[in-house]
């Protein structure tokens, strides 16, 4: 055992279980219920980091996740995670970890020569320099990239999982401490839903570290009793390693689990997010501890005096042989004792204050330890570890004593815990007693107590812990019908009084901000430059923005501040605290939302028959659909092409499933439609069908598709795939707050239905044979609707084209989807049938002119834009109307959709490629239009594109141009957009 | 106002800083002024500095209800590109990116624009097809935009996931070399150092709460400092513009709504330029202190509180692991949110107002800190001749009625 | 994430639901021949108030109801949730 | 002719991995029926299903033969065999054929796929925003809400919860279950 700093006994380790780590490559001894930090405590080590600026060394400093210095590198390969805090990693047999931000080693880092240069790197240098010439910034910002960052992003993807868990709770408790505790208890007791999260791997919160009794017993006896009680409530939850991060509106708090460390294989998971949500919350989240600004505070071997307390107390180690404690306050005196107790030799207490008297001083000074009040440290030496601290009378620098000693604890008072009051919008209160902020306005939902509250008597901690347990239950509806807890608890009492928590200066570095490495003369820079403002002073220095977000440094700023002001602390304001109070990882808050369910992948009835062909698939939304079958050694456009050739020359069959599908249903109906179509729709007679187009109240094209009349009151809407919810809810919108006067029902429909469409002259005598509806032309003409039944299933068939051939749309229900499917195919086989994916349906519908909405439009165009002018109704109100006649939806600024039809046939023009009238170098060169849609047609036999331009139509025949990004600059004509059968006698036919 | 040099550092690093000035005064309002300005972000203090130098109005208040730079200047993810779909939108974002190319000199305050190029992704044919129509258009404007191939993307963002196994492969990108990010709040100090040195008045914790008129005409303010004249004013006050209008009498296009942003700890570079994807939704820098900085889109409901929810910052977690799986272990420090002004076309509203004297700047949206040194010039210009600046023109408060909106949507796809 | 009364199905998540913007503003009377400006007024002019804020939403995951809410827009507290056709509630003060 | 469930091309019958204390089933094909009504309809659509519709938001009532989950205010879904769908939509339209109504067959719109099991709470509460206490939503109850980044129906069962899906959210769903059921061993039951 090289654990030469592991008290003989005492702690709450395993000291059956030893366990090895690696540091910094160095083979270590420590115990299972070790931190990483109070491993390497226990073998003597401090130094761990380098400074985030100056690459000073640092030292453990505390003892959770208020830590601002030790910051390490855990793991290898994929599992690294940087920035890792050394007092909240749990220790496990194997842990590897290593030092941050130095090179080549912790020990001589050539990065410390910017210590040298500290005085150029003053609070906002950068903003001073750098300048010149113009342009230069990219190569100082490269020189200073160097030095960005602390720790290493790990190179491989994470092998590890992520969990969300959503829990509900009548009363969510926040810290399990003796506040917490007696809270979750009582709220438990009077039958409440309770869940109890703690940050730490046992409950007892500060009852760990510290040796107070309660009823006269140790007072982690009552933890225990306590814990066994609420374990055993059936409504009671309670989550050890659990951050509460995060405190969201109307009782939502998100919380972060980590799991136990596992020395073999890999758990089941790395963290799990708990999306809480709480009819109360009570907030026990107890204080942290505040260091003493003074000169040289950061040298390795400084840590806060609670922290060398818990170390003692709760993992039996003694953080250095021979202890100063820098005190303002009684608490520290605590400390102090604890750690005498321990077997650490006290040197001195150096209390700031004039006069420490009372019941903790007096113990001090019964065991033999020297007080030295009205002192301050005003000095530390030693490099890398602290060796001695100077101490000098606060009015009298000159008397300086030095006091070896390997360990400063420094004890400057507490600061609530407030951060998730202030994230559920409490506005905290300035405690001029305290030194510190506590509980202000009501935050929702929410009580604080205990030493959050700033009660930092244990009495108090577990009377107010309990009293609001209870009164929080209540106010969820549950009243207590056990007793309430009765505890007593006993300590020395402490004097409420606090001294000073800055030092006198000898001009040394005294650091505010240890992990961003900003010093008091920072902020009193920044104050004298104007940067008066609590935030201008905090951006313009950084001070509380690195990894700890300020948790020790905050409260000292503020008091630099006052100071440098002349304004009261409350006057100064404070900073604002944000989620999350603790780094949360990105996977912890991706989940299991990445990979394959990063989002749904929405399949058709039909894929796996496209998966089986070898389609490949385009995204749609959600939807995956098939863009095209290739044969082997095709390519995507060969296949586009032969498929294309297929449907305009015999048959294809397209899988049309991801259709929005509306049934519409209701004495309105009718009238519903009517309303929402700009064109014409009453006059439409039960068995056809029609095209609509429906516009926003802006005017604007917003979705098109075919409604079929199924009977008087019943029609089958279809919209686009992508716009199928939106319209839904659009619909529903009006019918439900401003249609009132119209009975109807809308059901959506459009995954009840799986749709195939058959393509092509051959369509009639592929269907023929599977169906008993009559197909001659006379009877089920274009745009008719038939219901009837296609390979004995039952089914609806539209007489609807978007290829500009014969075609009928096949509905049938999704489950018969691939039998449909297989029966067409089957029945298609004869005639050379070909499946057609989304590429071949584009440039079929393209050579016929039809517009797809969000290739065409894009918001910004009307009916009369695309040269649907003629089939807007004129004398029917419907949505989107009056925005037509606005000024600017007229004249000949308006964007008209035409063909465009290159010189050279081969030519397929650029997708989105710009329109100019004349070609020109000059820059800005003003466009008058883009194109929309643009594909080699098979059936032309050439490059065909669509187009908005400017006033269009007034330009047929026109030669327009369109500069390339690479290459020079091609003609082409204006002519109409309806390249392929302009008379609609295939269609018809 | 001593200038700031590298000599002026050294001589101060042996000075123990002593010698540094206030950047800018703090005084107490006066009685009146010829122009005054409402909200002190970089939007009101450019246009205060370009009134005063430019204009030579020099009589000129800017009024801020907290500390300068505390609104959307100082919460912002920095993203400054020029890259817009429509010629209107391109000629005055373009105007302001070659006002950044100098502005660290002309203003004497290092802003840190870091022309570390913007790569769009796109994911989808369809992605595609819309960034050529964007970069052909910004060509024809002048603009550096690039079409870059999938191979070309991966290459030069090491870090992106290039499995064409993933459900969002990256297709391709489009890029504009000369965009970048620039250090926020040095624009607002900058821009306010620089405007107090030419006379401006700059008061904070100085909120508006009256609008004082004469029949159409404003002829001052009543503010939480008193009342103050003024012959001519500016509402550029972003999310709260609807309030100030309110206060004046008329109502704007303008929805407040939460949009987040958030940091990491920091890390090592990994990532040397900005990347946005609209598909998987989320854009993202490093910052030179090390931090990837990220945002994504807003909230859905309108909002005045500075905070926004947690499913938002889930899903740039998961788009940003979907986009560099490498970020997995990484933690985020700290989430924020400001208070945007979303206008219906995404554009933003410069100009007149129907109060005479009475001009307005807002609806920059998600994304106006790019355009702080154009907005504030052409808005100078507005006020100074009573007259839309020719590239604030097309943005007039009228185009809701005429319906020539300039629909960015497209272009904007996603927050930044 | 708020938490939302739907009056039809009770408190729940905000993901289940579409929010719809302000509340009870009104086409013009006449409205076709309402002019550019006040067709404008309805289209795109907004209260936005830093407050009480009437508003609009449907639970799409659940009744599928559009409803009206009041919500402060600074606190997000909902003061109420009411149907359509109902009386309005009083905003608080 | 073949007929084709949501998930016949996604579900290989599996061995449990693990001690299982869930299972996953699909329940390929259950007949649903959407109905829309109002006012006297309401009534008499009672008599044509033999109880009355519930009006009590977010519950559900039934007999031997169908069970009817409330939607919304006029809205309701109406579950049975699927042999009996037929005759129900028939007895439903005979009922209701001077009412103003909508009865739309939409069993193959869903699928319904059944958690069940100890742990079935759990692993449904990793998604769904709902408080799934047995309080809230136990025997008689039935809630419409969200799963991960679907929308779902849930009606509970004695031990679980029968989940109705949108068919094309369905494979992303059974995926999603899978792979939030592995940490309590998910078994896949015919
Ligand atoms: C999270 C986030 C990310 C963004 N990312 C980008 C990005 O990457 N790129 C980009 O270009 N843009 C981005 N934006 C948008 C950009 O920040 C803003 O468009 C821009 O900063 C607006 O500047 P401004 O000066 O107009 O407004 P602000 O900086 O908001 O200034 C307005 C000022 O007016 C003050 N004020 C309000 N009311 C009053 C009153 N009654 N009296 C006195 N003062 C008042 C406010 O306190 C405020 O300081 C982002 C915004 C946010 C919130
Ligand atoms: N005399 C003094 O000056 C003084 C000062 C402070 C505390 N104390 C003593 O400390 C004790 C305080 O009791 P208490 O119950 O108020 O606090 P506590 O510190 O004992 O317990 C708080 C618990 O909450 C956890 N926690 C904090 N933030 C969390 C978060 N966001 N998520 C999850 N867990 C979180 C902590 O890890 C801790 O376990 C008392 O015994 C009191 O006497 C004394
Ligand atoms: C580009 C950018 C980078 C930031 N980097 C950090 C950072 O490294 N550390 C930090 O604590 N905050 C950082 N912040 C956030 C600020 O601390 C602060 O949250 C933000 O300006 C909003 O102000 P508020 O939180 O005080 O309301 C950054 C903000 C911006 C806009
Ligand atoms: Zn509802």
């Amino acid at each position: 055992m090289t654990q030469d700093f592991r008290l003989a006994k005492g702690g709450r380790v395993d000291r059956d279980k030893p366990l090895r780590f690696l540091f910094d490559g160095v083979a270590y001894d420590g115990l299972a219920g070790d931190t990483l930090a109070s491993a390497l405590l226990a073998n003597g080590i401090h130094l761990v980091a380098r400074s985030f600026k100056y690459h000073r060394p640092r030292g453990i400093f505390g003892l959770g996740l208020e830590e601002p210095n030790a910051l390490v590198e855990t793991g290898i390969g994929a599992a690294v995670e940087p920035n890792a805090r050394a007092t909240a990693v749990e220790l496990a047999d194997g842990l590897i970890a290593n030092s941050q931000n130095n090179w080549p080693s912790l020990r001589f880092d050539i990065g410390a020569a910017s210590d040298l240069l500290s005085p150029l790197f003053s609070a906002g240098f950068y903003y001073k320099t750098f300048m010149g010439p113009a342009g230069a910034w990219k190569f100082y910002e490269w020189l200073i990239r160097r030095a960005a960052g602390v720790g290493r992003a790990p190179d491989l993807p994470d092998p590890d999982r992520y969990e969300h868990s959503y829990a509900h709770t009548d009363v969510l408790v926040i810290g399990a401490g003796p506040a917490g505790l007696s809270a979750a208890l009582s709220a438990g007791r009077a039958g409440a839903r309770v869940l109890l999260v703690d940050d730490q791997v046992e409950p007892g919160g500060q009852l760990l570290n510290t040796s107070y009794t309660v009823n006269g017993r140790p007072a982690i006896d009552w933890v225990a009793e306590a814990t066994a009680e609420l374990d055993r409530l059936p409504d009671a939850r309670r989550f050890a390693r659990t951050v509460a991060f995060g405190a969201y509106d109307h009782g939502y708090v998100a919380c972060v689990e980590r799991a136990v460390p596992v020395t073999q294989g890999h758990v089941r998971w790395r963290e799990r997010i708990w999306h809480v949500r709480a009819t109360e919350i009570v907030l026990a989240a107890g204080a942290i501890e505040r260091p003493i600004i003074f000169d040289g505070n950061d040298r390795p071997g400084t840590m806060l005096a609670s922290a060398a307390r818990g170390y003692a107390n709760r993992y039996g180690v003694a953080s250095g042989r021979r202890a100063v404690v820098f005190a303002n306050n009684d608490d520290a005196y605590r400390s102090a004792l604890d750690l005498a107790e321990a077997g650490v030799e006290v040197a001195a207490i150096v209390d700031l204050r004039p006069d420490p008297s009372g019941t903790l001083p007096a113990l001090a000074r019964e065991k033999g330890i020297r007080v030295l009040s009205g002192h301050a440290v005003v000095g530390t030496r030693g490099r890398a570890r602290l060796k001695a601290v100077e101490a000098a009378p606060i009015d009298d620098a000159s008397r300086r004593q030095v006091i070896e000693c390997d360990l400063l604890a420094v004890s400057g008072g507490w600061n609530p815990a407030l951060h998730l009051y202030a994230h559920a919008g409490g506005k905290a209160a300035y405690a001029k007693a305290l030194a510190a902020f506590v509980p202000g306005t009501p935050a929702d939902r929410m009580s604080i107590v205990g030493s959050a509250a700033g009660e930092f008597t244990l009495a108090r901690c577990l009377a107010d812990g309990s009293r609001a347990g209870a009164e929080a239950a209540r106010r969820a509806g549950f009243t207590a019908s056990q007793p309430s807890l009765v505890l007593d608890a006993d300590e020395p009492e402490a004097d409420a009084r606090i001294g000073p928590t800055v030092a006198p200066s000898r001009g040394g570095k005294r650091f505010v901000d240890l992990h961003n490495d900003v010093t008091e003369a920072d902020l009193r820079l920044a104050v004298r430059e104007g940067y008066r403002s609590v935030e201008h002073a905090k951006r313009y220095t950084t001070w509380g923005m690195g990894p700890d977000q300020g948790k020790t440094g905050n409260i000292l700023g503020l008091s630099v501040l006052s100071d440098a002001l002349g304004q009261e602390v409350p006057q100064v304001g404070t900073t604002t605290f944000r989620p999350p109070y603790h780094p949360v990882s990105f996977g912890a808050l991706a989940g299991r939302d990445t990979g394959d369910l990063v989002v749904p992948l929405r399949k058709t009835p039909m894929d796996s028959w496209h998966e089986k062909q070898g389609a490949l698939f385009e995204p749609v939304g959600q939807w995956r659909r098939a863009k095209a079958y290739p044969k082997p050694g095709e390519s995507m456009h060969h296949a586009a092409e032969r498929e294309v050739k297929a449907a305009r020359e015999s048959v294809g069959l397209f899988d049309a499933s991801t259709l929005g599908k509306i049934d519409i249903r209701g004495p309105g109906a009718a009238a519903l439609i009517d309303r929402v179509y700009c064109n014409a729709f009453a006059s439409l007679k039960p068995g056809n069908a029609r095209y609509g187009l429906m516009l926003g109240e802006d005017g604007m094209l917003k979705d098109d598709g075919v409604t079929a009349r199924l009977g008087p009151d019943h029609f089958h809407m279809t919209t686009t795939t992508g716009g199928a919810a939106s319209v839904y809810v659009w619909i529903e919108d009006w019918l439900q707050t401003e249609w009132l006067d119209l009975e109807v029902y809308l059901t959506s429909v459009t995954e009840q239905w799986a749709v195939a469409t058959l393509s092509g002259p051959k369509a009639r005598q592929v269907l023929g044979p599977l169906t008993d509806v009559d197909l001659a032309a006379g009877a089920f003409p274009f745009m008719a609707f038939r219901e009837g039944r296609v390979a004995g299933l039952p089914a609806r068939i539209f007489r609807v084209s978007f290829s500009g051939d014969l075609s009928y749309e096949i509905n049938v229900p999704a489950r018969h989807g691939l039998a449909l499917w297989e029966a067409l195919m089957e029945s298609g086989r004869p005639h050379g049938i070909t499946p057609y994916g989304t590429e071949a349906l584009h440039i079929l519908r393209a050579e016929k002119g039809y517009i797809v909405v969000g290739h065409e439009t894009d918001g910004t165009i009307t009916p009369y834009d695309l040269g649907y002018g003629a089939m807007v109704a004129k004398k029917k109100d419907y949505l989107g109307r009056r925005s037509l006649t606005r000024s600017g939806m007229t004249g000949p600024d308006r964007k008209h959709l035409v063909g465009l039809l290159t010189k050279d046939p081969a030519r397929v023009l650029p997708m989105g490629a710009q329109i100019v009238e004349r070609p020109s170098e000059v820059r800005p060169l003003p466009m008058i239009g883009h194109v929309t849609s643009s594909y080699m047609s098979p059936t032309m036999k050439r490059g065909i594109a669509m187009a908005l331009v400017k006033n269009g139509r007034e330009r047929m025949g026109q030669t327009v141009y369109l500069p390339m990004l690479d290459g020079p600059t091609v003609a082409a004509e204006i002519v109409s957009h309806v390249f392929y059968d302009p008379e609609n006698q295939r269609r018809d036919g | 106002m001593k200038r700031y040099s590298f000599v002026q550092l050294l001589r101060n690093a042996i000075g123990f800083g002593e010698g540094w000035q206030e950047a800018w005064r703090s005084p107490e309002p006066k009685p009146s002024y010829d122009v005054v300005i409402v909200g002190g972000g970089g939007h009101g203090l450019a246009t205060a500095y370009y009134l005063a130098k430019l204009h030579g109005i020099r009589n000129v208040a800017v009024l801020e209800k907290g500390w300068l730079g505390g609104g959307n200047t100082g919460r912002n993810t920095t993203v400054v590109r020029s890259n817009y779909l429509w010629d209107e939108s391109a000629a005055i974002y373009e105007h302001s990116l070659k006002l950044w190319e100098s502005l660290s000199q002309d203003l004497n305050y290092n802003v840190m624009f870091s022309q570390r190029n913007l790569v769009m992704l796109a994911h989808t044919e369809h992605e595609l097809n819309e960034a050529s129509r964007r970069v052909h258009a910004n060509r024809l404007n002048g603009i550096d935009a690039e079409i870059w191939s999938r191979e070309k993307t991966l290459a030069f963002i090491p870090i992106l996931n290039g499995s064409m196994d993933i459900r969002y492969p990256v297709m391709g990108a489009s890029a504009q070399p000369r965009a970048g990010i620039a250090r926020h709040d040095a624009v607002a100090w900058g821009f306010a150092r620089g405007a107090d040195a030419l006379g401006v008045d700059i008061i904070q914790n100085c909120e508006v709460i009256g609008v004082r008129r004469d029949g159409t005409r404003i002829v001052g303010l009543d503010t939480t400092r008193g009342a103050i004249d003024a012959k001519k004013v500016a509402f550029v006050a972003a999310g709260h513009s609807s309030v100030l209008a309110a206060l004046a009498g008329f109502r704007l296009p303008i929805e407040s709504h939460p949009l987040q942003a958030m940091v990491s700890e920091p890390i090592k570079p990994v990532l040397d330029t900005v990347v946005m994807s609209g598909t998987v939704h989320a854009y993202v820098s490093q910052s030179d202190k090390g931090e990837l900085v990220m945002g994504a889109g807003i909230d859905a409901f309108n909002s005045y509180a500075q905070r926004g929810s947690l499913p938002i910052l889930e899903e740039i977690a998961s788009a940003m692991i979907e986009l560099f799986p490498i970020v997995s272990r990484l933690k985020i420090l700290r989430s924020w949110g400001g208070i945007v002004d979303i206008c219906p076309d995404a554009s933003p509203i410069i100009g007149k107002t129907p109060v005479d004297g009475l001009f307005i700047n807002c609806g920059w949206g998600t994304g106006g800190f790019k355009a702080t040194p154009g907005s504030g010039w052409v808005l100078a210009d507005t006020i100074a001749n009573d007259r839309p600046h020719k590239l604030a023109e097309p943005f007039a408060l009228e185009r809701f009625s005429s319906g020539r909106l300039i629909d960015e949507h497209g272009a904007a796809a996603v927050a930044h | 994430m708020l938490l939302i009364p739907c009056p039809y199905c009770g408190e729940r998540a905000e993901l289940e639901f579409r929010y719809g913007g302000e509340a009870h503003f009104r086409r013009p009377d006449n409205h076709l021949e309402a002019s550019d400006e006040s067709w404008a007024n309805y289209l795109f002019m907004r209260k936005n108030p830093k407050g009480w804020h009437r508003e609009r939403w449907m639970h799409i995951a659940g009744c599928k109801r559009w409803f009206y809410v009041v919500r402060h827009t600074v606190t997000h507290r909902i003061a109420a949730a009411y149907k359509v056709g109902d009386p309005w509630p009083d905003l608080p003060a | 002719m073949a007929e084709c469930a949501p998930l016949d091309n996604v579900i290989r019958p599996g061995e449990p991995n693990g001690p299982s204390g869930v299972a996953l089933i699909d329940r390929r094909f259950i007949g649903q029926v959407n109905l829309r009504v109002r006012g006297p309809a309401v009534a008499a659509t009672g008599a044509a299903l033999g109880y009355a519709l519930p009006v009590e938001a977010n519950t559900a009532v039934g007999n031997g033969v169908s069970r009817s989950c409330w939607l919304g205010p006029d809205e309701w879904l109406i579950v049975c065999e699927d042999e009996q769908r037929a005759e129900l939509m028939q007895r439903l339209a005979q009922a209701l054929s001077s009412h103003a109504h909508a009865a739309t067959d939409v069993t193959d719109a869903r699928a319904v796929l059944r958690l069940a099991g100890a742990c079935a709470r759990p692993v449904l509460a990793k998604g769904c925003p709902l408080d799934l206490h047995p309080r809230r939503l136990g025997p008689g109850k039935v809630a419409q809400s969200v799963l991960a980044r679907a929308q779902i129906m849930i009606l509970p069962i004695e031990e679980g919860y029968d989940l109705f899906v949108a068919r094309s959210f369905a494979s992303y769903v059974w995926a999603w279950l899978l792979d939030a059921g592995a940490e309590y061993g998910i078994r896949v039951e015919p």
